[in-house]
């Protein structure tokens, strides 16, 4: 690796990206790491786009930065106390994390550069049309069950999240009870 | 050949099963109880439709394989689901009536992701299916809202979010190293592989068994399985405890064993550590345990070690054998857990102690009890024993012979805690001698389970000739 | 920018994830951290479609994505029910189940 | 009849009897129909052995049939049988008409007790006499060890008789012991034959150094049944034991089996000079002190308890000297005259209700016939001329004659003396003098008590003439001479029933009782023994018992508490914290992805 | 082909299959189903023996099923000389043992039921020729016995002490439950020494097969062999109760109910010793040769240690219980001098301990149901009022302590004969001196109990022998005199089979030997 393959575009998206996600884990605020997940999360679909995968991009951005980031913030809100929301987000034991995070890290990069490092030039890029065509002919089970796998987990988290879920049979509310033995 | 829609048909029936549940329970022409006996009907219905329409075949583009495999497996996960549902009518009748279509359907949900595991031969569809057994697991673990006792109350939301947690972590890293071994290969189909595969290859490869590990809780992907197995219901963790399982071991045999069993060397040292760390962790951590779902779960944990033996031996024997082993492990952990469910609803709790004097109290539910703590442990003429057994012979020739003798001594310290349990149910004395009466759900699902651990424990040669069955046609067609 | 040095981005993103996992002691934080392991797996996907070609990979985190957006979504329901049950979000709250 | 058979029924006759006794409980319980019933077989064994000495009169030869018993690798590893020689033939009427002497005078002697102890008592009787037959007849040493166990066994349920009482029961307890350590020798004794030449003959040949060993093996046996010193301290314990038995058990028969023993296998003893030596010490040491051990005693059956000891200890020195003859001939008189004695005794006791000598006095006009028993059998016992007990001393005596520097020769004329001292004694105390307290109503029992003391009475005057027709059956030589060992041994008898008379006469004290009764007291030996079982066996059982409960099965304990702790330590791994699980899952994947990277 | 040998382990199979249909209120009915099993096999046990030939030898009566043909598992059943004699004394013991049990009253049903499976997998081994069942019926002889411990036990306190004491709390160390936890754990790392032993001999085999009489006519590497003899060794001697591996046996022994000890120490016991002769001695001779020293030796430790520690004790059954553990150092003495004499000796000293123990156990367990107390220094005189009962104890303490005219003089006599001749004929003399310690403490017992004043108070009025609990002294009894007496009863039987498995043996080992 040389100058001539210094790429100040991708420079500048890393920066952005791990800098970005490096608050996300630090931030005192919740809001605030919310909003730099958000921030990374552009980062990335911007790294997306500068690989030629627009559609990508796109997607990350609308299901990403505007569905997941809007729920979390969203789920911020909800849940927040408001008297105590910086000490909430505080960590612990940061070395602990920073040994794990570092030490995987070391040890992936090692191996990709290893064995990626020789590969330099992009092959040809599939285009939207591609996608899909490949989505509705070789995924089309797996599409159906991503369908499916939507389907519950709407089920589920609507399930989970009912506010003011008062279990009540047709009697009337239920009371714990020890046991459901007939004497 | 079949059409893919033939192929799936079992697949589609479920999924098409959890709409109907849903459907009849939103426009409340079916609900309670009736709905649980229609769902476990329909379960039953699928599976003997799984002995009489014919399903073999492969899709177009060979993203999924149908044949004995995957029949078998279905067919564990049908049985699986339906004695688990059984097993959950009336629990869920009396303590969450107003969510009992979402817990059947989601059930349903799962087990439709589940059949999809063994026959996927490629990675999306794999990992949705994955995905698709487990999501709903995160719901169902959370459900018992309020389960009993007062501090059981938030262990409900505790045992959905250690099982997420844990969950979804893993298979960030899981989806993260298919990315590694997708990218270097260059293509989704799983048994796809370049012919001098890179180091990162390997890593990745070994970041998508983490994933796996998680799912069979194998240490030390295991941490969420006692505090889950304790804050969950009680019924769904006896489905919990077994299908998911079976799940993990069927795609674990897929990612090992198409295209992956040139490279032995490498997922079976990463299979062996991980089985001895189970066998060794599991035992070791479920003495001291005084709840029964704990002790039970970890008891799990070491199972799958046994399991993670087999298949670390990586031939057709090997993978028979694991498919011996889940099929009785699906019968006696359920089993156990739904007669541990059953003593617990009378006498309010699920400590060792609670159980004292079951066997006074309601004779045959000790004695199943009984039986299938004899045959977690792998005691003769019982189902697990045979398990055991040919785990360990399928392992010794495959040269695995260390793991075989440590898992031959940590059973020792296994039988130690199965006994605990057993001498409470027969030897305490009880504080009552009030008979248990379990539910007629229950009482059916246990008597299967019971039957099956007995009848095959003495016979055990139809099962183990399907399950060869099964694992010579996977390796023949993977 | 080489296919090495997008996927070391990548492990970094996943690091810095492996890293708020394991130090952030709420809920949210910890779905934060989650979803970049997520996101840092997307972005090897889609560096190895720029670097190898082919359909696959993209196709992939399309797959990916909805995958994490329905996890995430089981994952803010049960935060929220954590907070119902205990009227807080800390992760160590929910620690009650271990003898 | 053939001779086999004939051996065959005088062995199994009683032992018929003892097994009808003991399967027909309520025959048993009845009393006296059980003694009809072993009196019945001691008589038909009693008749046959008759039967077979008035055959070999007749000139019947040796005969000796066995049949395979154990087996190894499809051969008889040992035989059960009959032989019947010289040996055994004699001895088989001796036993069984001293048995039935006694079993008739046991059914007076006994007629107070129970119903069923009675019948208990007459059974045990028949085990014994079919214990005894099964030694007496037997073809090897194996079977006669058998029958030596066997008759082991019945002297002690008969010594514990009255088990009821503590003493009893210790002694007999104290008897089997002191006899079973005794026989691991002869256990050892046969097994070191066995080892050495495949069987256990006493014809065998093994060579001068096994048989040293063999013998001397067999002769630690001997001295624990034959009660010498220093394994003698059961037999006065083992008066505990009603008289009868005392009379039949403890001076006629058991005890001589070990003598018999080493008559029997004088093959082998011959062979092994060393033992021998051996056993003439011991012998003349035991006859002595015993001697004077008996010179002490209060109760009379006591006194003739040491007096068997030191007869026994005569026996001994004979079969030491190489004159097995003589021990044999001298086993055959002392059993008559000496069952004489325990009855005669037996009958003072059962007409004065007590043991000691201080109670009795004056008995000579009470009870005359049994006055007249007991100084027969006394003046046998002393070796007074004329009398059975003279000829086989005399013969013994003799035999010692100028053996090992005559000093065994010594001390046996010195023990002939005490003897006769001793036992002038106890004839004064008993039946002359002042008629004491408890005399005053004494009379003699009936027929069943006075026939046998004739019965007995009569060998003992006569049994010292058929010494000739014994030898002859044994192949010894036997003749009767007059020399220094006749004359002294006469003189000495007389000497001491004259010394007995001058001091006892008076009423007296003999000199250094003193000395002997603290002896007596103190009485070492038992101590020592006493000592060695607490200290010794209960010791180091106690320690053995402590080591295996809190040291072997304790490290058991602690290898299970070490697991449970080792989970119960681990258990606090599983903190319940979100964090941590997530921790070990990132620590798994760690580990993979290293094993990845170092392959 | 007749099924005879089927029959004897299917008959209390049967029974208990039977018992579960019977309501557990037909007491009566529930005990004579259980008799009448056992007696089908006794009875069948003994048509067995009339039916082998003894001139023959070898194995006969041969029954195949194929179980598990891919594996090479085969329900062979077969019987040897040694099987013939061990299935009497089993039948006997079996009998005697419901018999005695007459009188449980809690949870019958399930206790007969127990009684009888245990019995079933004890008859199985000692007809099984196949290595994989035999292990199987070894198993299921082995765990029922945690729960006839664990319900119809009694417990006792032993106090804490020793340099230990700190794990004492864990455990209620002399409780019933402690007994039958203690016993089934150390039975069963045993069973894992004896699974890793019998993938050895399967895996090394060749033919891959557990084909007992295969696996006897190869001849497996040296290297191998020294791995399988230990464990055949400590595995089956873990319930032979080899030192230092017999501490259940006296806190296991000790609490179980009667005819649970009956059975256990009667029956249980040789299973480890049996397993030792016909896997290790047969299977792996060369090394079994090799470790033969090894073993005598510890079963040296075993006779005099196990009769000290009798000696020591204060509690009746833990007497018997240390006695049992006595004697099996007898029989794996025996086992070890590898000759006819040892080996005959062995398996004599099996049958005659079974029945001797068992008559020990039946007696101990009448005075105990008595006089509620196993304390010998609260007994005292009960010959007054137990005549029966002491005339039989006595005689078992006769047999004990190896008395001629009983089986157990027989047995150590072969033994001991086995182990003069032997390679170490120092080995007799610690032998000889442990049947005079026992001799000490058996008598010192008797007497403690049955002997002095007659009993007063609650003692006064103890019932001797009643009905049913006649068939134990009185059959286990007379077996002990008949076969004292007239031992090639079952000396024949025995005798044909060591014979024809000593010559397996290596011929250094037989050289050793000293050949009158």
């Amino acid at each position: 690796m040389t100058w001539a393959d210094f790429d100040p575009g991708f420079t500048l998206i890393s920066l952005i990206v791990v800098v970005s996600a490096f608050f996300v884990v630090r931030a005192q605020n919740m809001i605030h790491a919310v909003l730099w997940l958000g921030l990374t999360l552009l980062g990335t679909a911007a790294f997306y786009a500068r690989l030629n995968a627009p559609f990508l991009a796109g997607v990350q951005v609308l299901t990403y930065v505007g569905g997941i980031v809007t729920l979390m913030i969203f789920g911020v809100m909800v849940t927040r106390r408001h008297e105590s929301l910086e000490a909430e987000a505080a960590t612990v034991a940061p070395e602990r994390g920073l040994i794990f995070a570092s030490a995987i890290f070391v040890m992936l990069s090692v191996v990709m550069w290893r064995s990626a490092a020789t590969i330099p030039s992009p092959a040809p890029v599939a285009s939207s049309a591609d996608l899909a065509r490949v989505l509705l002919n070789e995924y089309l089970i797996a599409f159906e069950a991503l369908s499916l796998l939507l389907l519950a987990a709407i089920v589920g988290a609507v399930v989970l999240a009912r506010r003011r879920d008062l279990e009540t049979s047709p009697q009337g509310p239920v009371v714990p009870q020890a046991t459901e033995v007939q004497p | 050949m079949n059409t893919w829609l033939q192929v799936l048909t079992l697949d589609l029936a479920v999924a098409a099963g959890a709409a109907v549940v849903l459907i009849l329970d939103a426009i409340g022409t079916v609900s309670g109880r009736a709905l649980g006996w229609l769902t476990a009907g329909l379960l039953a219905a699928v599976l003997g439709a799984s002995f009489v329409v014919d399903v073999s075949g492969t899709v177009p583009h060979g993203v999924y394989v149908s044949g004995d495999w995957v029949l078998f497996f279905k067919r564990v996960f049908l049985i699986a689901g339906m004695l688990a549902v059984l097993g959950s009518i009336d629990w869920l009748a009396e303590r969450t009536p107003r969510r009992q279509a979402e817990y059947y359907a989601l059930t349903l949900f799962s087990l439709t992701g589940m059949m999809v595991v063994p026959g996927a031969r490629d990675w999306v569809l794999l990992l949705v299916a994955f995905e698709l057994m487990g999501i709903p697991l995160y719901v169902l673990a959370a459900w018992a809202k309020t389960d009993g006792q007062p501090q059981d109350e938030k262990l409900g939301p505790e045992a959905g979010l250690k099982l997420f947690v844990t969950g979804a972590a893993s298979s960030a890293f899981t989806i993260f190293g298919l990315g590694l071994v997708i990218g270097e290969t260059g293509s989704t189909a799983i048994s796809a592989l370049p012919a001098q595969p890179t180091q990162l290859t390997f890593v990745g490869m070994l970041m998508v068994i983490a994933g796996l590990g998680f799912k069979l809780g194998a240490v030390p992907f295991h941490m969420w399985v006692p505090d889950t197995y304790q804050g969950a219901p009680t019924p769904f963790v006896a489905f919990l405890s077994v299908a998911p399982k079976a799940g993990g071991l069927a795609a674990l045999s897929v990612v090992t064993l198409t295209g992956w069993s040139a490279h032995q060397g490498l997922w079976a040292t990463a299979i062996a550590v991980i089985a001895a760390a189970s066998m060794l962790v599991g035992n070791l951590f479920a003495l001291p345990q005084t709840d029964v779902r704990r002790l039970l779960g970890f008891s799990g944990v070491a199972q799958i070690g046994y399991v993670l033996i087999a298949l670390g031996a990586g031939s057709q024997e090997g993978v028979a054998m694991a498919l011996f082993f889940i099929a009785t492990y699906v019968f006696t952990n359920l089993g156990a857990f739904l007669v541990v469910h059953a003593a617990a609803q009378a006498s309010g709790g699920h400590e060792t102690v609670k159980l004292a004097g079951l066997s006074r109290r309601t004779p045959w539910l000790g004695a199943s009890l009984l039986v299938f703590l004899l045959s977690l442990a792998g005691i003769p003429f019982v189902l697990g024993f045979w398990a055991k057994l040919f785990v360990f012979v399928a392992a010794w020739r495959a040269g695995l012979s260390g793991l075989v003798v440590l898992g031959v001594v940590v059973a020792v310290l296994g039988l130690f805690y199965y006994l605990t349990v057993a001498r409470s149910t027969f030897m305490a004395e009880g504080h009552t001698a009030e008979p248990v009466r379990a539910p007629m759900g229950l009482k059916v699902s246990i008597a299967v389970c019971l039957a099956a651990v007995v009848g095959l424990g003495l016979w055990p040669r139809p099962l183990v000739d399907e399950a060869n069955k099964a694992a010579s046609s996977f390796l023949q067609k993977r | 920018m080489t296919l090495a040095s997008c996927l070391i981005l990548s492990a970094a993103v996943l690091c810095v994830g492996i890293y708020g996992l394991l130090t952030r002691k709420q809920a949210v934080a910890m779905l934060l951290s989650i979803e970049l392991m997520a996101n840092s797996a997307n972005m090897v996907f889609a560096s190895y479609g720029h670097f190898r070609g082919g359909p696959s990979a993209q196709v992939f985190v399309l797959f990916a994505l909805a995958i994490t957006v329905a996890e995430v979504a089981v994952g803010l329901a049960l935060v929220m029910l954590l907070y119902r049950r205990h009227g807080d979000t800390a992760l160590d709250l929910a620690s009650e189940a271990r003898q | 009849m053939s001779a086999v058979t004939l051996g065959l029924i005088a062995t199994f006759a009683p032992l018929a009897a003892a097994l009808l006794l003991w399967a027909l409980v309520p025959l048993r319980h009845r009393g006296a129909p059980a003694a009809w019933v072993t009196l019945l077989g001691s008589v038909i064994a009693l008749a046959a052995s008759v039967k077979l000495v008035i055959d070999r009169l007749g000139g019947a030869p040796d005969v000796r049939t066995t049949i395979p018993w154990i087996e190894e690798r499809g051969r008889a590893m040992a035989e059960l049988g009959v032989q019947l020689d010289g040996v055994s033939v004699p001895m088989l009427v001796i036993v069984c008409l001293v048995a039935l002497c006694v079993q008739l005078f046991s059914v007076a002697y006994m007629h107070d007790e129970p119903p069923r102890a009675f019948g208990r008592y007459f059974t045990l009787h028949a085990l014994f006499l079919f214990s005894m037959n099964v030694v007496v007849v037997s073809p090897n040493l194996l079977q006669l060890f058998a029958g030596w166990e066997l008759v082991g066994l019945t002297s002690y349920l008969l010594i514990g008789f009255y088990f009821a009482k503590p003493s009893a029961a210790q002694a007999a307890v104290k008897a089997f012991w002191m006899t079973k350590l005794a026989d691991m020798g002869f256990l050892f004794g046969l097994l070191v034959l066995y080892v050495n030449t495949g069987g256990f003959e006493w014809t065998a040949v093994p060579g001068t150094a096994i048989a040293t060993w063999v013998t001397a093996l067999l002769f630690l046996a001997v001295v624990g049944k034959s009660a010498q010193f220093p394994l003698h301290i059961w037999l006065p314990d083992a008066m505990e034991g009603p008289t009868p038995v005392s009379a039949l058990l403890h001076a006629a028969t058991m005890v001589a089996a070990g003598v018999f023993l080493v008559v029997r296998a004088d093959p082998l003893f011959a062979q092994a000079p060393a033992t021998r030596e051996v056993m003439l010490w011991i012998g003349a040491s035991t006859a002595v002190f015993a001697a004077g051990l008996a010179l002490v005693q209060k109760d009379i059956k006591k006194v003739l308890a040491f007096s068997t000891c030191s007869q026994l200890g005569y026996m001994v020195a004979a079969l030491g000297a190489g004159q097995a003859f003589a021990g044999f001939f001298h086993l055959g008189t002392h059993a008559f005259f000496k069952a004489l004695l325990f009855l005669a005794a037996g009958s003072v006791i059962h007409a004065v209700h007590s043991n000691s000598l201080d109670d009795m006095g004056g008995l000579r006009k009470k009870l005359p016939l049994t006055t007249a028993a007991f100084v027969i059998g006394a003046l046998s016992l002393a070796g007074v001329p004329g009398f059975a007990g003279f000829f086989s001393k005399d013969l013994v005596l003799g035999a010692l004659e100028g053996k090992a520097s005559w000093v065994p020769w010594a001390m046996l004329m010195g023990s002939a003396f005490l003897t006769a001292f001793y036992m002038g004694r106890v004839v004064i105390k008993a039946f002359w003098g002042a008629e004491s307290e408890k005399a005053a109503h004494a009379h003699e029992g009936g027929l069943a008590m006075t026939g046998p003391l004739v019965a007995l009475a009569l060998p003992s005057l006569g049994a010292g003439f058929l010494g000739g027709w014994l030898a002859t059956q044994v192949r010894a030589e036997y003749h009767l001479h007059l020399g220094l060992t006749p004359i002294a041994a006469s003189a000495m008898a007389l000497l001491g029933i004259g010394a007995a008379i001058m001091v006892f006469g008076k009423g007296g004290q003999a000199p250094l009782v003193g000395t002997l009764e603290k002896l007596d007291a103190f009485s070492l030996v038992d101590k020592t023994w006493a000592g060695a079982y607490r200290i010794g066996l209960l010791g180091v059982s106690s320690l053995a018992g402590w080591i295996d409960r809190y040291l072997i099965d304790g490290l058991m304990n602690f290898t299970g508490w070490a697991a449970l702790e080792g989970g119960a330590s681990a258990r606090k791994l599983q903190t319940g914290l979100v964090r941590d699980y997530a921790m070990l899952v990132v620590v798994g994947v760690l580990v993979l992805v290293l094993i990845g990277v170092l392959r | 082909m007749n099924h005879l040998l089927a029959t004897i382990v299917a008959a209390p199979a049967i029974a208990g299959a039977v018992l579960l249909v019977v309501p557990s209120t037909q007491r009566l009915a529930i005990r004579v189903v259980s008799l009448l099993g056992a007696l089908v096999s006794l009875g069948a046990s003994i048509q067995i023996a009339l039916q082998y030939d003894r001139a023959t030898g070898g194995l006969q009566l041969l029954e195949t099923v194929p179980l598990v043909p891919s594996l090479g598992i085969h329900l062979k059943l077969a019987v040897d000389g040694w099987g013939v004699a061990l299935l009497l004394l089993t039948g006997v013991i079996i009998v005697t043992g419901v018999l005695a049990s007459w009188s449980v009253e809690r949870r019958d049903k399930e206790f007969f039921l127990l009684l009888l499976v245990l019995v079933a997998g004890v008859f199985g081994v000692f007809v099984s020729q196949d290595l994989f069942v035999f292990f199987l019926f070894y198993e299921i002889a082995v765990l029922p016995m945690y729960l006839l411990i664990g319900i119809w036990g009694s417990s006792h306190e032993v106090p804490a002490s020793g340099p230990f004491k700190f794990a004492w709390r864990r455990f209620a160390v002399g409780s019933k439950e402690y007994a039958a936890m203690k016993l089934t754990l150390m039975l069963l790392v045993g069973s894992a020494a004896i699974l890793v032993a019998m993938f050895l001999l399967w895996g090394n085999s060749g033919a891959r097969t557990f084909d007992l009489q295969v696996l006897e006519a190869t001849k497996f590497p040296i290297g191998v062999q020294h791995v399988v003899f230990p464990l055949v060794w400590l595995g089956f001697g873990t319930l032979a109760g080899v030192f230092p591996f017999h501490t259940w046996s006296p806190d296991g022994h000790a609490s179980a109910p009667t005819a649970v000890s009956m059975l256990h120490a009667g029956v249980l016991m040789k299973l480890g010793a049996f397993g030792v002769l016909r896997i290790g001695m047969v299977l792996v001779p060369d090394a079994a040769a090799w470790w033969a020293p090894i073993v005598g030796g510890v079963a040296v430790v075993n006779v005099l240690y196990g009769a000290l520690c009798a000696a020591s004790q204060k509690d009746l059954k833990y007497i018997v219980a240390y006695s049992s553990v006595s004697h099996m150092g007898v029989v794996m003495l025996g086992i070890a001098t590898l000759n006819a004499a040892g080996w005959n000796g062995a398996v004599y000293q099996m049958v005659a301990h079974g029945i001797m123990t068992g008559l020990f156990f039946a007696l101990v367990g009448l005075v105990y149901e008595r006089a509620h107390t196993r304390a010998i220094a609260k007994m005292g005189g009960f010959a007054h009022v137990m005549p029966v009962v002491a005339g039989f104890f006595t005689l078992a303490c006769l047999s004990s302590l190896g008395l001629p005219g009983t089986a157990g003089f027989i047995a150590e006599f072969m033994v001991f004969a086995g182990a003069a001749k032997g390679a170490n004929a120092w080995w007799a003399v610690p032998g000889v001196l442990g049947a005079f310690v026992t001799a000490v403490y058996v008598l010192r017992a008797c007497k403690a109990i049955f002997w002095g004043p007659a009993p007063a108070g609650e003692y006064s009025h103890l019932e001797d022998v009643r009905r049913t609990e006649w068939a134990a002294p009185l059959v286990l009894g007379s077996l002990l005199v008949v076969f004292g007496f007239w031992p090639r009863l079952l000396l024949d039987f025995i005798d044909v089979a060591s014979q024809g498995y000593l010559g397996r043996l290596p011929l250094v080992a037989l050289a050793q030997v000293v050949t009158p």
